[in-house]
């Protein structure tokens, strides 16, 4: 989230799209029903279907999953023909103005740099053109042809209303009332936030969609204000935390990057990250890249870690690909992973292919499963009826199950989708002989090391060397581990303007990452953390819940990252004198000396604004990027594909090429591109998705919610039941190319079917939650039916589109 | 037929059955009305406890209801109505007032007995359906709400009427002496016979009369 | 007699009044459910459940949202969901009710229960049923407007919502209330909730619910759990609320006349024949008709 | 009076004729003192707590028997919103309402177990055990399939072969340990939860 959950109540205009967040998110949603009742907000759901939220939403509009680009490429298209955007926001706080190579280009859906055989761009003629003095051009009357404005309106002429009807199903004379209501907010005192969730993730080309949305807040001038922004509804407990942790193939902490193969110099290493302004007088932050990492390293490797040996840089692995989940579990399939270790996670029902997962996990020499509960996975190889048919004597796995406590009966911290880091305190001891992730941790890391000690082996540096500085080493404390990522000094610090002056004593605490070095005489395992644990103690356990301005801000509570700020890029809620856009809801202004309100200024404190320095202070451009350059796999404009399972012959808005039918930079294993399904076998379109009575996996084996939702079951429209002969509570099977599934059939008017390029499509709704384990009724997994295709950038699984067949059981 | 020996009006199994009827009468009642009104309720005492009276008052119910079917079977002929049973009535009057000489000769039941008899099958059978209609624990699910209501007014209703008249059938037997005796002994005497019942006690001395019940 | 936490000014089966000299510490209270609001996430029904230490069984899925399918012992609290298509607007609603005991101002089951004290009523309004005084007859559910009371079938006594007496009693808002996430059910004095349900109904009046109104029914007096409702004309789309609840024509007549009448008809009864004894006398048979008797049985036949 | 209806008037001045005379004769029903159910939580613990499942990240407080005491073992009976968390304010969906049967969930692991190559069941293993053979596993993996160097000369130092995925509700202070663990080893086929 760009903003946090209570700011929702700020907004004038909540748009939920890509989730259902009063399902998934119930508490959090209280904040729009608060919008709604005291700040006369209206909602608006656009949803495959009929979805709680749209239960008590103002407006709900009905979209073929997998289509949003379309709908929302539509309305950007209508903002720009109707110039329903906030000029000063745009021209001032975006790239609009900037001018964009002559080599860009984009025909029949690809971008310029195409590929084909390996499915993958080469970039280099999606950026800028740059100046002689070294800076991007710009043209702020915005009439270069070339300039990002007259390229955007160019690319989204195609997304007309007409188009998005074709091709989301959404009827034009229902979608334009709800544009209009959407550009009501390009004015500076209407304020509209986007709440999506794995609605939009969980698409072959999910970070586009989000993308596009965000690219819709920037033109209304609703990022960085109260009331606004982008917020991604995360889905767990502390999904957040972990990557901001870089518990992700490709990262370090705090969105640093591991370094690729090809980066054996670690200066070249640090120069590709710390990147240099692109305008004149902008912060680019990264640029203190080296700090941030030097700090890291001395978390980690302590004394190890030295100027010399480049602080350790090869104690890091060096990638030569992606090693996220699918392609872990394609190599094991392969024959080629001996060992897994599942620390609270249960791939077996989470991750796509069931069936293909069943014969990957078989292939495994051992495996280890660290979990409070009887999960699917570690019990892989039982056989469990139709719901796990498998034969254990085949299976030559070793499985440990390890058991570990629960929330309740361990100290810690969280840090949830508003970036709010809250410590919580043990309430109980757990059951039987069940250990933290801590201790488990602790003690097999303390084991190997031990061997690695007395036995040697394969380069043992990286662990005989890691800095393991806990009282108890078996068992290290949060408290420890909470100290040693939010970082200290190691060495006195003197004040870098008076060097007599020491700020920070060896072994204290440090405030935040102003005061990370990259001399080796800072530590801190996460930068973006540092201060969470400051020398006034642990700021994540406060509890003052005091909201002085009204605005929901309450930023004595706990902490937030980064430097407890509440809402991301709050400098531009000021107009580029520093002013408030909306007085009536002021995050920061500009004194005349400092940014003071009620929330951290996302900005240089003391910055003049009259100097121009841009609000998204982390981009190298100072501004907010509707061309993305190169960051993104498909390319700078997010574009319509079909999902990789799709009701459609070609793609309506490349219709002649038949590389721009899916993704062409996705990711796609052979094996399972072959288990792909067509239209003629599967006809329906499915879509998984959360019920508000469970979570995930978790809760069906908790008996108030089995109590509530006890069986399995799918959602299909009346108009499918009446075709394959059915009524509510009747059993069906749905089928797709890689499984099936039995389950209930709940027969709704909530789900209506769509008319897509002249023909009728339905939409099945799979609820995810049932299993073979848990005292709810036992029943598939879902993602039996589901494909092996992430998306383009982050990997994540297509969910959300594929195709089955649905008939009676 | 000896002068001096009394008259058989109830054989034993008759009388057992009259008084297993009575017993069941007796007990649903006071359990009824426990449950019907809470100046009564503490009449659940006597069986246990409130959950006991509820439990057991059902089961008594039908008890009463099988034992009397028996025993309505039994007098049922005896019961049916004659024209001289209309001119009886219309001299209740005198009947009340002790003044039998000039109603018309009865039979083994006079038109009162009859009466009592027809109202107590009656309030019998409204009171098993409606009884079986609003036993919580067997039936009542299988009904509507509203039926249910309807079901326990007319239980109520029943019940009171048949309250009511065994009181009534209770005087009687206090009133009229040498009824009692009838029921608990089995005979009458002569004179009683044929004050009270005078064409039964003919067709008795003319031996055309066995004791059927 | 004021031992009780709350007190108590009517008990079933109790034909004197309750001591009532004192009033309730917090004046009224209600509950209000805002149907508008309220998305059916069952939180309320986990909430009741775990705070009263119920756990229903396991069921399975008929096809509907509804879990679990009806009220229980177990269960004293139910999102019941319609999907309705509005004629007028042309929209899908779902239309999701929280059923449960209403709290009437005049209980239908307090009225029809025949043990004294099995349910009672506060002088905050609340109904409660005290478990240990029940018999287990179900009158209770004969008695109530909203079909809310359910036998258990484990004990066969009877269980509904208590509004978590032991909650308000120490001060406290129900479990389903606080718990709810979008403040769909709110709690305080009666008087509060009407007017917080008058700002709402403004509001949904503003959002094209013309007829959105407060369903406080009469009929019973007034309720302790109201609703705000989009279309309170139309009380019954909600899986069948009663549009007009009012304790029934046949249960006043059972739990009303008919029981004074009656007893006094049984003692109308007794009274007539004793004083018919006293006054006339019995009836008994003496010498003369013996005699009357032998002589004709001495006459032959 | 006020509340008196004519309904109880009537029983009050019709049937009490009967009932009032019974109570005389000492037939008065049993006062039913009738008590609400006693506060549950007067003294128990409370705990503050964050819901483990989505990311609104709810306060709850959590109630445990005992006071603390050392011969007094704590369980924790009943879970309830944190009514001062500026986001829940006390509230929690059906998730979080139930967290205490996650807690005492049947399907709660209890202690350590393993499932030979090949069998059909798990054996209960001690903590020793099962560390000490995992950590072999790990390192003669780690050791015979940990790359350096590429085969054009690039240092790598990576270990492809074993793989794991760190939770999702797990705290930040485990994450951190892990992917400090994870990532001294050298594993790259190293994911959470954010994926999918």
């Amino acid at each position: 989230m760009t903003n946090h959950w209570v700011d929702i109540k700020n907004a004038d205009l909540v748009l939920i799209m890509g989730g259902n967040a009063a399902e998934a998110h119930p508490c959090g949603f209280k904040w729009v029903t608060e919008a709604k009742a005291h700040n006369k907000a209206k909602l608006i759901v656009v949803d495959p279907r009929f979805t709680r939220s749209a239960s008590v939403a103002d407006h709900y509009l009905p979209i073929r999953t997998g289509t949003d680009i379309v709908f929302l490429g539509g309305l950007i298209r209508y903002l720009l023909e109707n110039d329903k955007i906030q000029r000063e926001y745009v021209v001032n706080y975006t790239d609009l103005s900037f001018i964009v190579k002559d080599a860009f280009a984009f025909e029949g859906g690809l971008y310029s740099g195409y590929d084909a055989d390996k499915r993958r761009y080469d970039k280099s003629s999606w950026d800028y053109e740059l100046g002689a003095d070294g800076y991007v051009r710009t043209d702020p009357t915005l009439t270069d042809p070339r300039c990002v404005y007259n390229l955007l309106k160019q690319h989204y002429a195609r997304y007309t209303p007409e188009m998005v009807e074709r091709v989301c199903g959404t009827p034009k004379d229902k979608t334009l009332p709800i544009w209009d209501l959407i550009a009501s907010t390009a004015t500076p005192t209407r304020a509209m936030t986007i709440m999506y969730a794995l609605g939009w993730t969980q698409h072959s080309i999910g970070s586009q969609m989000i993308r596009t949305g965000a690219m819709v807040q920037l033109l209304l001038g609703n990022i960085g204000i109260a009331g606004g922004g982008m917020n991604a509804l995360r889905g767990h407990s502390n999904i957040q935390g972990l990557t901001d942790l870089g518990l992700m193939s490709n990262l370090l902490t705090g969105y640093m990057t591991l370094p690729n193969e090809a980066e054996q110099d670690y200066d070249a290493y640090i120069a590709a990250r710390a990147l240099k302004p692109l305008r004149p007088n902008q912060l680019s932050y990264w640029q203190n890249y080296r700090k941030f990492f030097v700090s890291f390293m001395k978390a980690w490797w302590g004394d190890a870690a030295t100027a010399d040996n480049h602080w350790g840089y090869d104690y890091l692995p060096k990638l030569d690909k992606p090693y996220d989940m699918l392609q872990t579990f394609e190599l094991m399939r392969q024959g080629k992973v001996n060992g897994y270790i599942c620390q609270g996670f249960n791939p077996l029902a989470a991750a796509p292919n069931k069936a293909k997962m069943d014969a990957s996990l078989a292939q495994l020499k051992y495996l280890v499963i660290m979990d409070p509960l009887a999960t699917e996975t570690s019990e892989f190889w039982r056989n469990a009826g139709e719901h796990n048919d498998v034969d254990p004597s085949k299976i030559q796995t070793e499985v440990f199950r390890l058991p570990t406590t629960c929330f309740a009966e361990e100290d810690g911290s969280l840090t949830n989708s508003s970036r709010w880091l809250q410590w919580h305190w043990k309430g109980a001891n757990p059951p039987g002989e069940a250990r933290s992730d801590l201790e488990i941790m602790g003690a097999l890391f303390v084991r190997l090391r031990a061997l690695y000690a007395k036995e040697g082996g394969t380069f043992p540096d990286p662990i005989t060397k890691l800095s393991w500085p806990y009282a108890q080493p078996e068992s290290p404390s949060a408290e420890e581990l909470a100290k040693e990522y939010s970082g200290y000094a190691l060495k006195d610090l003197a004040d870098p303007k008076d060097p007599a002056k020491i700020t920070r004593k060896a072994g204290e605490q440090l405030a935040g990452f102003a005061e990370l070095r990259d001399d080796g005489s800072t530590a801190s395992g996460c930068w973006i953390f540092c201060g969470a644990w400051g020398p006034t103690g642990n700021l994540m356990a406060r509890r003052d819940n005091a909201d002085p301005t009204g605005i929901g801000q309450t930023i004595n509570w706990a902490w937030a990252w980064p430097a407890n700020r509440r809402v991301l890029y709050n400098r531009a809620s000021c107009d580029p004198a520093g002013a408030p856009f909306d007085p009536a809801r002021v995050l920061v202004r500009w004194n005349g000396s400092a940014w003071i309100g009620a929330d951290v200024p996302d900005y240089k404190a003391d910055e003049n604004p009259d100097l121009g320095m841009g609000p998204f202070i982390m981009n190298p451009e100072g501004v907010a990027r509707f061309f993305a350059r190169g960051a993104m796999a498909e390319g700078p404009f997010p574009e319509h594909y079909e999902p990789f399972e799709t009701p459609l012959a070609s793609n309506p808005l490349n219709p002649d090429q038949p590389l721009a039918l899916n993704n062409p930079a996705a990711r796609v294993f052979a094996d399972d591109r072959a288990a792909f399904g067509k239209a003629d076998a599967f006809p329906h379109v499915a879509t998984t998705y959360r019920l508000t009575e469970h979570f995930h996996y978790w809760t069906k084996h908790c008996r108030l919610n089995a109590i509530i939702q006890p069986e399995q079951f799918v959602e299909i429209g009346e108009a499918l039941a009446n075709e394959i002969g059915i009524a509510t509570g009747a059993r069906v099977k749905v089928s797709s190319n890689r499984g099936h599934i039995t389950a209930v059939a709940m027969v709704t008017k909530r789900i209506k079917p769509l008319t897509i390029e002249g023909k009728t499509v339905h939409t099945v709704g799979i609820p995810i939650h049932w299993g073979f384990t848990g005292v709810a009724k036992a029943g598939f997994l879902a993602n039996t039916l589901t494909p092996v295709v992430g998306d383009g950038n982050s990997q994540t699984p297509e969910f959300k589109s594929f195709l089955v067949k649905v008939e009676k059981a | 037929m000896n002068a001096s020996r009394e008259i058989v009006r109830y054989t034993a199994p008759t009388r057992i059955n009259h008084w297993l009827v009575a017993i069941g009468f007796v007990l649903a009642a006071l359990s009824g009305l426990a449950l019907f009104h809470p100046a009564l309720f503490w009449l659940s005492h006597l069986f246990g406890g409130g959950p006991w009276t509820r439990i057991l008052h059902p089961f008594i119910g039908l008890f009463m209801f099988i034992v009397f079917v028996l025993l309505a079977l039994k007098v049922g002929r005896d019961n049916r109505m004659q024209a001289a049973d209309w001119t009886w009535l219309r001299h209740a009057r005198d009947v009340v007032a002790n003044r039998e000489q000039d109603l018309p000769e009865v039979g083994r039941y006079n038109a009162g007995q009859k009466l009592l008899y027809f109202l107590i099958v009656l309030c019998l059978l409204v009171l098993l359906l409606s009884g079986l209609v609003i036993w919580r624990a067997y039936f009542s699910l299988y009904f509507s709400i509203g039926l249910v209501r309807l079901a326990s007014v007319l239980h109520a209703i029943a019940a009171t009427v048949l309250v009511c008249a065994i009181i009534v059938h209770i005087y009687a037997a206090i009133w009229v002496k040498g009824s009692l005796r009838a029921m608990t002994r089995g005979t009458v005497t002569p004179g009683w016979a044929w004050k009270h019942h005078r064409a039964w006690f003919r067709e008795v001395a003319r031996g055309a009369a066995k004791p059927r019940t | 007699m004021t031992l009780q936490s709350l007190d108590i000014v009517r008990r079933s089966a109790t034909t004197t009044p309750s001591p009532r000299a004192r009033g309730a510490h917090t004046g009224e209270v209600a509950k209000l459910i805002d149907v508008s609001k309220c998305i059916g996430c069952k939180a309320c029904q986990v909430a009741c459940m775990e705070w009263n230490d119920l756990r229903d069984e396991i069921g399975t899925c008929s096809g509907h949202y509804d879990n679990p399918a009806d009220l229980s012992a177990q269960s004293w609290t139910l999102m019941r969901f319609t999907e309705y298509e509005n004629p007028d607007s042309g929209h899908l609603e779902w239309l999701i009710r929280k059923d449960g005991c209403m709290h009437c101002a005049h209980p239908g089951c307090l009225e029809a229960c025949p043990s004294p004290g099995a349910i009672v009523k506060y002088a905050n309004g609340i109904v409660d049923f005290h478990e240990e005084h029940c018999i287990g007859c179900g009158y209770c559910i004969t008695g109530c407007p909203f079909n809310i009371p359910r036998i258990s079938r484990k004990d066969g006594k009877a269980y509904k919502c208590t509004l978590c007496s032991d909650r308000v009693a120490v001060g406290l808002e129900p479990a389903c209330v606080k718990t709810c996430p979008t403040g769909a059910i709110v709690f305080g004095s009666k008087d509060d909730m009407k007017q917080h349900a008058a700002e709402r109904i403004e509001d949904l009046k503003s959002r094209g619910f013309a007829n959105a109104g407060l369903y406080d029914p009469a009929g019973v007096g007034g309720t302790h759990v109201m609703y705000v409702l989009h279309h309170a004309d139309q009380p019954q789309l909600y899986a069948n609320l009663p549009a007009q609840p009012k304790i029934g024509a046949m249960v006043g007549l059972w739990k009303g006349a008919a029981k004074p009448v009656a007893l006094l008809a049984m003692a109308a009864t007794i009274l007539a024949g004793f004083l018919h004894y006293i006054g006339i006398g019995p009836n008994e048979t003496d010498e003369r008709d013996e005699e009357a008797a032998r002589r004709e049985l001495e006459k032959p036949s | 009076m006020a509340d008196l209806t004519r309904r109880q008037f009537l029983k009050v001045t019709g049937a009490t004729l009967v009932g009032s005379s019974l109570a005389l004769m000492g037939f008065s029903p049993t006062p039913a003192l009738a008590e609400v159910r006693q506060f549950k939580l007067a003294r128990a613990t409370e705990t503050r707590n964050t819901c483990p499942y989505c990311s609104v990240a709810c306060g709850v407080l959590m109630y445990s028997l005992g006071d603390g005491a050392k011969n007094a073992q704590p369980s924790i009976f009943h879970i309830e919103g944190d009514p001062d968390h500026p986001v829940n304010r006390g509230t929690l969906c059906p998730k979080g309402a139930a967290l205490v049967d996650f807690i005492h969930s049947p399907n709660r692991l209890q202690h350590p177990e393993y499932r030979a190559p090949g069998s059909d069941t798990w054996q209960r293993i001690s903590w020793d055990d099962a560390l000490e053979r995992i950590a072999k596993l790990m390192k003669a993996d780690r050791d015979a399939n940990f790359v350096e160097k590429t085969a054009d000369g690039r240092t790598v130092n990576r270990w492809l072969t074993t793989g794991m995925l760190a939770a999702s509700a797990s705290s930040n202070e485990v994450g951190y340990l892990t992917h400090k663990v994870a990532r001294s080893l050298g594993l790259l086929a190293f994911d959470n939860q954010a994926r999918v």
